[in-house]
């Protein structure tokens, strides 16, 4: 399934009976979301924000025709809830939980290949296509409609970066966040895909940081395959190896996965890397302008 | 979590892989006992990290007195850092040949790695990739023997141990599955006459499994601060620098380093407050970078779901607790922001929208700050 | 294989299933000491066939003699069929609800499922499907908490129970795993109070994985030839008829049975002497069917792998050896088919080619042979 | 994959060592088969028949290009010889073991069907396309080329029906062997699918038996989807209820799978049942003259 979602796009919420649940479904729900139903066991027949509560993904999803779910879930039962919600026929699945076990993480992404089903995160902010539909938490404020299709391993710095674009009047049509993890759903290179394809989008900002190979693996493709100009920004040039820095995907271990080897591989396949965050924005106006005619 | 050496071997032992004949001693008298019982021994210092034969931390004898000896000397030394605070006494192994085995996992693959090579006992790091067996375990079976098999085949391993192996191989995959572990490595495996045998152990567990896993040892590597943080539920890391920071997220943390690093100055913490955090988490993470005795502190919020005014209340009741004798520059925007600008300037701080600038002003405050000192 | 009641009890307490208190009792003295022990108890006869109620195999009293009687004459007695070797002695449960639930295997989907009904107690095949839940189990992720919550959802379990019955299920489901069974039911499941108790217990292991599952109790259920038919690796079943039939495969004795009714007669047992029978074997199936004491028997042999001079000379021994005096039919064509019909001369037998003839013929003989007897 | 072979099948066969491994192999060669590799742990560097012998079945298909694969292996250890050669990329796999542990069944066919492996057996004779290849242990004379398709539970009854046949001059296209347990990997369906679209079968012979419900799923999928003739013949008729009849799979279970369940679905789907075997000859031969003017 597409990351690039629509208003008519019908999500359910696991978890909304929990005050995280609860209070992102109400922000949703004011961004346009389109939530059709929510999930907790024991709370079937209940409300929140008008949003009726199941006791089952299945009642949801054949009750009221939920295709993309995001979970509001503790940890320990992630797995067991991202499960039923593939199980169930979900498309779409969006992990906002940091510290699911890594076996579980790895149980549920084996299980979604097998059934179709596109995972986003888990440790992630979500995603949203601007002006039409978010799913997560991320603040509803930024996300304004344009050209700039933006992929982040980071919540906060999503924000920071969508924000310095929307101060300089430049909006974003996807936005999507991969996730802090080790292991997460997603690749860069899966968004791209996607991006590449959305005629909404006139250029894609990618927003990575150390660890992991993604960036390397999305600066192949990039080279490859993609036309749209592509503007970066990697976070954890000064970060010690060996070190987790917060998100638990953001260690250099043993040489891999270092800043300038993702530098390098980028710029080769003609990505603008920026120096520091605030460089975003009129790097971004310049490609626009030069390679969109914006 | 990392374990020690004698905890993995503990594991091992408690999965039937064979492990060499040994006794942890936290005392010389235990090592010299142990000694007396094993003839030619081993000494290992027991810290949480390899390449400790360079520095001095393994020895070899067979007199108890000099194990004893051997055993006051490490006990309480440093070694790359690491105080030790127990040896592995462990019978000789003749050795005929080293194999290095571990399970771990792949990123980029989303499943289970299994990485042999029959180059053992060196880093894996320094080995050449064209001599080690990568073999990606399919999560939806796990492992098997027929590709135990395979892995065998691949490795050229002499027939009479591929039995063995296959036996070791598939307890070590067990242990990995059903503790949690991140990485289980064996280096080097030894063949020692016709036995496969677990020289070393090299565990590390999922922290975030551990709540599951209440078995196991504890082993605790951070420092108090990282400790404490960590009970708080925030992400901190010490650093060698001077600038205390604290932001909320870890990639925004990540770039406020950056941008300190690339204004010239030294971050003294990476401490992520959370994309959610209020007044009374707030309040701790700040305590604890000033704790750390910075020459100066950068706070970076973007709020979201953060309000700023929730942030500025904590960081007015810190500054009128404690005086805070370090600059401290703070950048605040998002939800509530004009709220949290009007409570900052109450306690005489006048915040920065940019992030970029806030960080450049904390690092010329914290150049000036050392030259005062 | 079939497990006796008290059997499926002792693995449900194993896997912390709830149980009524009880025990077995081979001897109407420790029925006595269970009763004085338990006070109001239920006897139970231990035979492996359902509706023993009805059979007047399940008694109820509070007396310690009384149940010494009681057992007395039940154990022994002949129930449906089976001698009933012991009873189980058990509290008698205050009952609230009955249901049902049973894990056992899909043909069609190739997968477990499990059964569920809040309508127990009675034989499941007598409840109105729309009153049974059906629910396969995807076999690549097992029995998750989602599933048992779907289950008590289209059970409409009252919320009270569903933590207990979500315990209880994943438990049964576990023991059907690692248990190799085929079947486990509980049926009536149940609610005494507050809480959901397993009144009977039925299970039944797969014979083809009973070689890793040592630790069973082992239940024979087999008559005597069909034990050591088992033995020889030959499958036979006892039937009503007197045709003794010996054929290899079992379609072709399917077949041979289905051409025995459709000419009026009626087959004395099914015998598949396998695809690849050799001498040896087929002598020693030969003499199973004789013991029998049929009026007639027929041998069908479609040579492939298994070579017809073997299955001759097989024949030619036992009818040297042994006198044989009831009419002997046999069928035989396929690979080295023309030594075999040599071989069968010598003996005084003359082999069809047809199965069908052969089967007219045997028919024919029987009647007669029963005429004459 | 097709279950019609050619000439130019490449097949392995694990357990290519043992006594029937070795035995079969040679008359499979005999018939024509193409045994490009044989896989038996511990043995490579062997050869049976002139037939090279592997130690792993990787090794069998990429040195000697396996696609379809034969498993002479004890029941204890065809669950990982299976998922071996699934795992491998082989996309036809023949069991012909009995007493096969049913979870171990149960969990191959889910491992097969998550990579799109076609499960023959487990308990089964095997297959052929008359004249082209054979694999399994069936007899080789009886398989001479011809206008019938031929699908059924029993190895044995299918050598005296094919038998039967071809002494009246009626050869066959190809014969699959479904396998006589309770679970196997193909239903009646799945090969009746494929025979329907070979153009050189022009009749379909079902072999059916009691219990299970691949013959009425078949009638239906038949009644709405076949235009070729088709002839069944079940075994079974005069077994008692409840009693395992040789095959773990021939058992009428709480009034399931009984013969007149299956023949009245299949009279009503427009197969003609044959009451006894005898018959099937004269039937076929009646069908394939009125309507395929053979």
């Amino acid at each position: 399934m597409s990351i690039v979602l629509t208003e008519s796009t019908k999500v359910i919420v696991q978890g909304i009976t929990g005050k995280q649940g609860s209070f992102h479904t109400e922000q949703m729900l004011q961004y346009g979301t389109r939530i059709v139903a929510g999930v907790s066991p024991g709370h079937g027949g209940e409300t929140i924000s008008e949003v009726p509560v199941c006791n089952t993904v299945k009642e949801a999803v054949e009750g009221f025709g939920g295709e993309v779910s995001v979970l509001f879930v503790p940890a320990p039962f992630v797995k067991d809830a991202a499960i039923e919600a593939i199980h169930n026929g979900i498309k779409l699945l969006v992990l906002l939980t940091e510290h699911v076990p890594i076996k579980d993480t790895i149980a549920l992404i084996a299980y979604a290949k097998q059934k179709g089903t596109t995972i986003v995160g888990p440790n992630t902010f979500g995603l949203a296509t601007s002006g039409l539909s978010k799913i997560g938490i991320a603040p509803n404020r930024y996300f304004v409609p344009g050209p700039v299709g933006v992929i982040s391993r980071s919540g906060t710095l999503s924000y920071e970066i969508v924000g310095a674009l929307a101060a300089e009047g430049i909006g974003t049509s996807s936005v999507v966040g991969l996730g802090g993890d080790r292991i997460v759903g997603l690749d860069f290179i899966d968004v791209i895909k996607d991006l590449e394809q959305d005629p909404s989008t006139k250029l894609i900002v990618m927003i990575g940081e150390i660890g992991g190979s993604a960036e390397e693996k999305a600066a192949t493709y990039i080279k490859q395959h993609v036309k749209k100009p592509v503007v970066a920004y990697l976070a954890g040039k000064s970060a010690p190896p060996g070190k987790t820095m917060g998100h638990a995907g953001a260690i250099v271990e043993r040489g891999k996965g270092t800043f300038e080897g993702k530098v390098k591989a980028l710029e080769q396949a003609g990505v603008s890397v920026a120096t520091v965050t605030f460089e975003v924005p009129s790097i971004v106006a310049l490609r626009l302008q030069n390679e969109t005619g914006m | 979590m990392k374990l020690h050496e004698y905890m993995g071997k503990d594991l091992f032992q408690r999965y039937g892989i064979p492990i060499p004949k040994g006794q942890v001693a936290f005392t010389p008298e235990q090592a010299a006992e142990t000694t007396a019982r094993l003839g030619d021994v081993v000494i290992k210092s027991q810290i949480l990290s390899g390449k400790r034969g360079k520095a001095g931390g393994i020895r070899f004898t067979k007199d108890p007195v000099e194990a004893a000896r051997i055993t006051d000397e490490l006990i309480g030394s440093d070694l790359r850092g690491f105080i030790v605070q127990a040896v592995l006494v462990e019978e000789k192994l003749a050795i005929e040949k080293e194999y290095y085995l571990a399970v771990t996992i792949d990123r980029e693959n989303r499943c289970p790695v299994i990485l042999a090579s029959a180059s053992g006992g060196m880093d894996i790091e320094e080995v050449d990739p064209s001599l080690i067996v990568t073999y990606l375990v399919d999560p939806t079976i796990g492992l098997m023997p027929f590709m135990v098999r395979e892995i065998s085949e691949a490795l050229a391993l002499p027939s009479e141990l591929q039995k063995q192996f296959q036996d070791l191989l598939q307890k070590l995959f067990a242990l990995f599955s059903e503790l949690d572990a991140e990485l289980v490595e064996i280096n080097p495996l030894v063949q020692s006459g016709a036995e496969l045998i677990a020289a070393d152990a090299k565990i590390t567990i999922d922290e975030d499994a551990l709540y599951r896993q209440k078995d196991l040892p504890s082993v605790e590597e951070r420092s108090a601060a990282e400790a404490s943080a960590k009970d708080l539920g925030l992400a901190f890391v010490d650093l060698e620098g001077d600038i205390g920071v604290m932001a909320n997220g870890a990639g925004i943390t990540m770039a406020t380093l950056d941008l300190i690093d690339y204004y010239g100055g030294a971050a003294a913490n990476f401490l992520d407050a959370g994309g959610g955090a209020g007044e009374e988490a707030t309040t701790k993470a700040l305590e604890l970078v000033l704790e750390r005795k910075p020459n100066a502190i950068l706070i970076n919020i973007f709020g979201g779901i953060t309000r700023c005014d929730d942030v500025a209340r904590a960081i007015a009741s810190v500054k009128r607790k404690k005086s805070i004798e370090v600059p401290l520059v703070v950048r605040l925007v998002g939800t509530n922001q004009e709220e949290g600008w009007d409570i900052l300037s109450e306690v005489g701080i006048q915040p920065f929208s940019a992030m970029h600038e806030a960080a450049k002003s904390a690092v010329e405050l914290a150049a000036r700050e050392r030259g005062s000192v």
